[in-house]
């Protein structure tokens, strides 16, 4: 069952839309949900032109196609369990949080919280990823449990903070404190980024490229081989905080 | 020359604040505080204008020289003329790079224009109120 | 008249021994209060609005009466798909109350001044907490103060003068010679001046001395690189050493971390460094509120909605996302359809970028005085100054809730009586 | 006039020494009356069981301290949130939700009365500010003078007179209801780091011991002739082995008051531990109940535990700080110069952890231990054993021993070792869980006089109406029964009216603040004394003159005005 959900155009495109029903097992037993744009409660039919073709017996037969400016409505694959969403251009915030089973692909860019507190599945992003990719929620002290992520472009700041299990791959560069309060899982950047791990437990960061303003609390412990078969200096912290974690870099400079 | 744009309360600005269309408040807050070592790199003198440049525009400023503020820095104090370059990344936490914006100094010969006239260039209309008895 | 024991409504000191001599309506003296109090209390007429204005519609202002303002105000709150209402800092606990109440029935979203100041301590302290106590448990027995991105001087001028460095305390009879004064910041401020020990920082370096400060204050210095952000190692451990050795030790800081990289992680840092001299001594952090009331803003949407700012109430439910729901990223995204804006001035202190899309759309400003914002709104509602001719609740920046007392009576309608009354508007045709 | 009539009501009044009586009530501008005239609103009971409105005599719903755990706790809020509808408030929060939050589950519960446990005299217009935020049910603030200087300052100078003195006057001040100590002379010490251990340790700088403290405000209480006694939160809270300073403590206290106890023990579950440490930690609920058997003078509230999620929030700052350096989670503090403290962590109460275990299981003992229910009160001394949206389980609990059985099959298993629960084969009755949950609370807060707690003629028309008929469950058995009937009443009416309809909030109701105003007559007043002022004036932060809570705090207010008789 393919479902494509084609965004009409909008009197006032910036009002942010939340469709949380955006989800294969939801949609597969019907289009005729709601979402919400602003504080308005619409019919998804009010904003999206809605084709379905071919059936399914279970959810992961169905895809959900997203197509148009898709880059405000948030909330898409919330808690999805299986099936496939593929996002044609940019998505808004939240996308694919508490996702437990399934594929949810983003072929533009993601706006922030991108696959928070996901428990399962993969989530991939073609684009940049906003702020807080993988990351947790406000107050809570886990954020992603399982499942992988995965983006090719650059990730913001805060990507994977209080990652607690599963994988994040993050093919360019990632902004300001990368996997800070990291528990676990693993987190590994091809790209530069600043001030990663901070106050990490456990876990593992790997970074391939050029680290800024080294976090000062992180002890050396020697070198590996890394995955692309360069040298990468081995650390173990963020002993501020009594952690175990491991970060191994490429390069690194301290703020001295 | 590239600074790093840090804004901040001063005890004028925070006079100012109940008033507004004052001129003290605009004096209060169309300074920018340098380094005399970086005043002399831009070769200006104390009360000489500058335009600084950032993301969301730019605008006129007169320098005052800070020996506390390091080099590569200027201490704008906050109000609506440090914040007329200013965009709206806030990096996911709903606070402005108030300290952290890189803006790009150089002197002028322009004028530093009143608060109604940077309101007027966003789109405001400015309100003259008749004299209070 | 001579009223004593008034309360200042400037910062969130919130001094509650200023004395204020009035002839007839007029202010004639203040006393107590600081260079920044006293300014407001002896100019409180002047700038403030007779009345209501209105835009005329032909690129011009007029005077309108209080019902239409108000009639336009809900007008344009009840139309919109997504109202912000933004300010309730410098305001009464009560129209702060009612003004989550009027979101909640509207579907807007509410936020105080506070995300642009201690947003991020609250986003730290949700991760790890607060130990912090009241102003006059650092008085009477505090022998550390650490002021760290914070500039009391300029900011909250009788802070040192009424609960640190000059105020004497049951256990520290002599305060300016047995406290001893630590300041941190980037730049040397005129607090720094007077400071036992000055540490200065490389901009953005905040977070790395923490945690080295952490590492070193739990034995493990070894790993702490000689500099860090420009301070030696030794100075570190110095700092450690004066912070482990005292008996009451007071953290106090302000937006250089909140608005510095890193933002709430800055706090987190802090507060886990405290957390950690906690196993060796006793210490406290306070935040440096700025307006009078802006933590009263923080205590009344924390009872009312569970959020102490940034509650997005477009789904009848309160949600809570700063940086999603704050006012700054909702402006700078043009997401906000109207804005109703209380006792507060983003026209000062907002970006640029934010202030080009509250000018494109309908706003409503209730405030006392022409400000910086008048231009950029629609509409004008002049209210009564609370502390000034409107009594009220305000809470301290340590929580401490006071009465503000009202002195004067210029006639003008209250911010609760105005937006209790926009909201009776709202509730005619949104019952709830 | 307003009158409403609840036909065929299955009524146990313990007050009123009604066991289960089919009567109906009649009830005329909010109080409860012979007789109504025909035009008289009717709500038929059905037969179903007919309580007054529920009474918690120890819970901390309103205040800074409760307001930091909710400001603290974005995770938190993300359970209960319910949206706006109709006359109620969008809520949010599951152990620290929102003022409405708390009134709408209390209500849909049962409950029309509060007391907030803990209110720090100087943030006490804080308080009053969130009971004016709390529509459904009628408020009282403990006051809190566990470190309070003025007088420890004058316990050590054996000046009883000002002691008295100080804690009318700032009852009336703060517009408080009752002398509740928390960790007496521990969160004075908590204000350097330290702590105070039992009642016989010296609090620092101050040269008083805990005992001192505890028994000089006893006295003052008895002078003040307050409706309430003390409510004591003992010292060592939370410890192994802290049993002993908890039957220690209750020694000391004298028998003083004829209508009701001398001594209000909270949440004594936290205090009646054995062991030396972790480790060997067991239940010590026989010797803490058998010294409450033996003694009238004291009343005890369980502080039960129950498992799940929940914040931990008291007045006991240094005893939080403990738990955080044992949890590691977040920790909040805040200290109140001259008078207090506080702190708040959250935490997470395991059926697999063997303390939690046996901490769960004491808080039960204690309710079976103790025989006359007058004396054991049910909370959980909400948010910190669990929340109060756990009451009905609990009742369960004491009704059932099948329940329990079955319950104490998933803890851990070494639990049977530490505790003496599997022995105890006591089913509390319909009549016993009235006393506890609030014909007993409603004695022991001294408030029966004002119409709380029974439904005679002339008392407040609070009434809980519960959708179950005694006759045709036994409770024992049919536990689940019990616990759907009192999660949601079938109608809660407060003040005459009804507020809730089978879970639905009805009405945005408005509550009545209860305070004590006591009077002492000329030459008492410690406003006036020089040393008093100057105190005042050099150590608090405020100002005196704007310390006391203005009238317009209390939207609705009802003074209990007493004598001291010195």
């Amino acid at each position: 069952m393919r479902i494509t959900l084609s965004m009409r155009e909008r009197k006032n495109p910036y009002i942010p839309v939340e469709a949380e029903k955006i989800v294969p097992s939801i949609l597969m037993k019907g289009t005729d949900v709601t979402v919400y744009e602003g504080n308005k409660e619409r019919r998804l039919a009010d904003l999206f032109e809605i084709t379905v073709e071919g059936e399914a017996a279970s959810v992961d037969e169905v895809e959900v196609v997203l197509r148009g400016d898709t880059s405000r409505v948030k909330r898409v694959g919330e808690y999805m369990d299986g099936g496939r969403i593929t996002v044609e251009g940019d998505i808004g915030m939240h996308c694919g949080n508490f996702m437990a089973a399934g594929t949810i692909e983003v072929r533009g860019n993601a706006a922030g919280w991108f696959a928070r507190e996901l428990r399962g599945g993969t989530v991939i992003c073609r684009g940049n990823a906003g702020h807080y990719c993988a990351s947790g929620y406000r107050g809570e002290k886990k954020g992603m449990r399982g499942g992988k992520v995965e983006v090719f472009g650059d990730a913001g700041d805060f990507a994977a903070e209080h990652l607690s299990g599963g994988e994040v791959v993050i093919h360019g560069d990632c902004g300001d404190m990368a996997g800070v309060e990291m528990r676990g899982g693993t987190l590994t950047i091809h790209g530069d980024c600043a001030r990663p791990c901070g106050n990490m437990t456990a876990g593992t960061c790997t970074v391939l490229g050029t680290v800024l303003g080294m976090i000062p609390t992180f002890e050396r412990t020697g070198e590996i081989v890394g995955p692309d078969g360069g040298t990468l200096t081995a650390f173990v912290g963020d002993i501020a905080n009594r952690g175990k974690g491991k970060l191994f870099i490429r390069n690194f400079q301290y703020l001295e | 020359m590239r600074f790093l744009f840090n804004t901040g309360r001063t005890v004028a600005q925070g006079i100012g604040l109940d008033r507004k269309s004052g001129t003290e408040y605009a004096g209060a807050t169309s300074r920018c505080m340098m380094n005399p070592v970086d005043m002399m790199d831009l070769d200006v003198e104390s009360g000489d204008h500058l335009v600084v440049r950032g993301p969301a525009g730019e605008v006129v400023l007169s320098v005052v020289p800070a020996e506390g503020t390091p080099r590569g820095m200027v201490f704008v104090p906050l109000g609506p003329y440090a914040n007329h370059v200013l965009g709206g990344e806030t990096h996911g936490t709903g606070m402005p790079d108030f300290k952290t914006q890189t803006v790009e100094i150089e002197p002028t010969e322009r004028e530093v224009p009143t608060v109604t006239e940077l309101m007027e260039e966003i789109g405001g209309v400015a309100y003259e109120q008749g004299a209070r008895p | 008249m001579i009223y004593t024991d008034m309360v200042c409504p400037f910062c969130g000191c919130l001094c509650d021994d200023v004395v204020i001599e009035t002839e007839g309506d007029r202010v004639v003296r203040v006393d107590n209060a600081c260079t920044l109090g006293t300014h407001k209390l002896m100019t409180t007429r002047k700038d403030r609005l007779k009345g209501p204005i209105m835009r005329d519609g032909a690129g011009g202002w007029r005077d309108a009466s209080y019902e239409e303002a108000i009639e336009y105000a809900a007008g344009v709150l009840l139309d919109a798909d997504r109202p912000l209402l933004y300010g309730w800092s410098s305001t009464q606990g009560e129209a702060q109350g009612l003004g989550v109440s009027m979101a909640e029935l509207l579907g807007g979203v509410i936020d105080s001044t506070t995300s642009v100041c201690h947003g991020p301590s609250i986003l730290a302290i949700q991760e790890v907490g607060h130990p912090g106590c009241t102003l006059g448990q650092v008085k009477n027995r505090a022998d550390v103060i650490v002021y760290w991105g914070c500039n009391p001087t300029e900011a909250h001028p009788r802070h040192m003068s009424r609960y640190t460095t000059y105020a004497d305390g049951f256990f520290l009879q002599n305060s300016f010679r047995e406290r001893k004064l630590i300041v941190v910041d980037i730049r040397k401020t005129e607090t720094a001046s007077i400071a036992d020990e000055f540490v200065q920082i490389k901009p953005g370096g905040d977070y790395a001395v923490f945690s080295a400060l952490r590492a070193i204050v739990r034995g493990r210095g070894a790993v702490v690189p000689p500099t860090v952000a420009g301070v030696t190692k030794e100075q570190l451990e110095k700092i450690a050493e004066i912070c482990k050795s005292a008996k009451f030790g007071a953290f106090f800081f302000g937006v250089g971390l909140t608005m510095a990289p890193g933002r709430y992680k800055n706090v987190r840092n802090a507060i886990e460094l405290v957390d950690e001299l906690n196993r060796h001594t006793k210490w406290t952090l306070t935040p440096l509120r700025g307006h009078y009331n802006v933590y009263g803003s923080n205590e009344v949407f924390t009872w009312m909605t569970g959020y102490p700012y940034a509650v997005d109430f477009s789904r009848q439910i309160a949600f809570y996302n700063p940086g999603e729901t704050t006012s700054v990223d909702i402006l700078a995204r043009k997401e906000c359809d109207a804005c109703l804006i209380v006792a507060s001035d983003p026209g000062a202190h907002f970006p640029r970028k934010c202030l080009e899309h509250l000018a494109s759309i309908p706003t409503v400003l209730i405030d006392p005085a022409q400000t910086v914002t008048t231009p950029l709104c629609r509409c004008q509602i002049p209210t009564a100054v609370t502390g000034i001719d409107a009594s009220g609740t305000a809470y301290r920046m340590d929580g401490v809730p006071i009465h503000m007392k009202a002195f004067l009576d210029l006639g003008y309608p209250t911010d609760t009586e105005i937006v209790g009354r926009i909201f009776e508007k709202v509730k005619e045709v949104r019952h709830p | 006039m307003n009158e409403l009539l609840v036909k065929n009501a299955y009524v146990i009044d313990p007050i009123n020494r009604i066991n289960g009586e089919v009567m109906d009530i009649a009830i005329r501008d909010g109080r409860i009356v012979e007789d109504v005239g025909p035009k008289a609103t009717v709500i038929d009971a059905g037969g179903c069981l007919t309580l007054p409105g529920g009474v918690d005599s120890h819970t901390h719903v309103c205040g800074t301290k409760v307001n930091f755990g909710r400001y603290m706790s974005p995770e938190d809020m993300r359970a209960g949130r319910v949206a706006r509808r109709g006359v109620k408030h969008a809520t949010s929060g599951y152990s620290v939700p929102t003022t409405y939050a708390n009134s709408y589950r209390y209500a849909v519960m049962g409950y029309t009365t509060l007391l907030e446990g803990a209110m720090a005299p100087l943030e006490a217009r804080h308080t009053h500010e969130e009971f004016s935020a709390t529509p459904l049910q009628d408020m009282m603030a403990n006051t809190l003078f566990d470190g309070n200087w003025g007088i420890m300052n004058a316990i050590r100078d054996g000046d009883q007179e000002r002691v008295t003195e100080i804690v009318g006057w700032t009852l009336s001040a703060v517009k408080g209801f009752g002398i509740k100590l928390t960790n007496p002379g521990g969160t004075e010490a908590w204000g350097f780091g330290k702590n105070i251990t039992c009642i016989k340790d010296e609090v620092p700088n101050f040269g008083v011991t805990p005992i001192e403290i505890i028994l000089a405000m006893i006295r003052a209480c008895e002078t003040l002739r307050l409706p309430h006694s003390v409510h004591l939160h003992c010292n060592n809270l939370g410890n192994p082995g802290n049993y002993a300073c908890t039957v220690g403590t209750f020694n000391q206290v004298p028998d003083l008051n004829e209508k009701r106890q001398t001594l209000y023990a909270t949440h004594v579950q936290f205090h009646s531990y054995g062991g030396s440490d972790w480790k060997t930690f067991c239940s010590k609920a026989e010797p803490v109940a058998y010294t409450v058997n033996n003694r009238p003078q004291i009343v005890i509230d369980m502080g039960q535990v129950m498992f799940g999620k929940t914040t931990t929030m008291t007045a006991d700052g240094p005893m939080e700080f403990n738990l955080y350096r044992l949890h590691h989670d977040k920790w909040s503090n805040h200290d109140v110069e001259l008078e207090t403290g506080s702190g708040i962590i959250p935490v997470y109460y395991r059926r697999k952890n063997l303390v939690n275990s046996v901490m769960w299981a004491i808080g039960l003992e204690l309710a079976l231990l103790v025989k006359n229910p007058w004396q054991c009160m049910l909370t959980t001394d909400n948010p910190n054993g669990a929340p109060f949206v756990k009451y009905p389980e609990i009742i369960a609990l004491l009704m059932s021993k099948k329940y329990r059985d079955a319950e104490f099959a998933t803890v851990h298993p070494e639990t049977g070792s530490r505790v003496v629960l599997p022995a105890l084969d006591r089913e509390l009755d319909w009549n016993e869980i009235a006393v506890m949950t609030r014909a007993g609370q409603a004695k022991a807060l001294g408030i029966t006089g004002i119409g709380k707690g029974h439904l005679g003629l002339g008392a407040e028309a609070d009434i809980a109406i519960y959708p179950i008929r005694v006759g045709e469950v036994d409770p024992a058995q049919e536990y689940r029964k019990v616990i759907d009937a009192f999660s949601r009443t079938k109608y809660t009416i407060k003040r005459g009216r009804p507020v809730t309809r089978d879970g639905e909030v009805l009405v945005h109701g408005e509550n009545t603040t209860i305070w004590v105003d006591p009077k002492m007559g000329p030459g008492h007043d410690i406003s006036q004394d020089t040393e008093f002022v100057k105190m005042f004036d050099r150590y608090y932060s405020v100002r005196m003159s704007n310390y006391p809570v203005q009238d317009e705090y209390l939207k609705r207010s009802l003074r209990m005005e007493t004598e001291a008789v010195f």
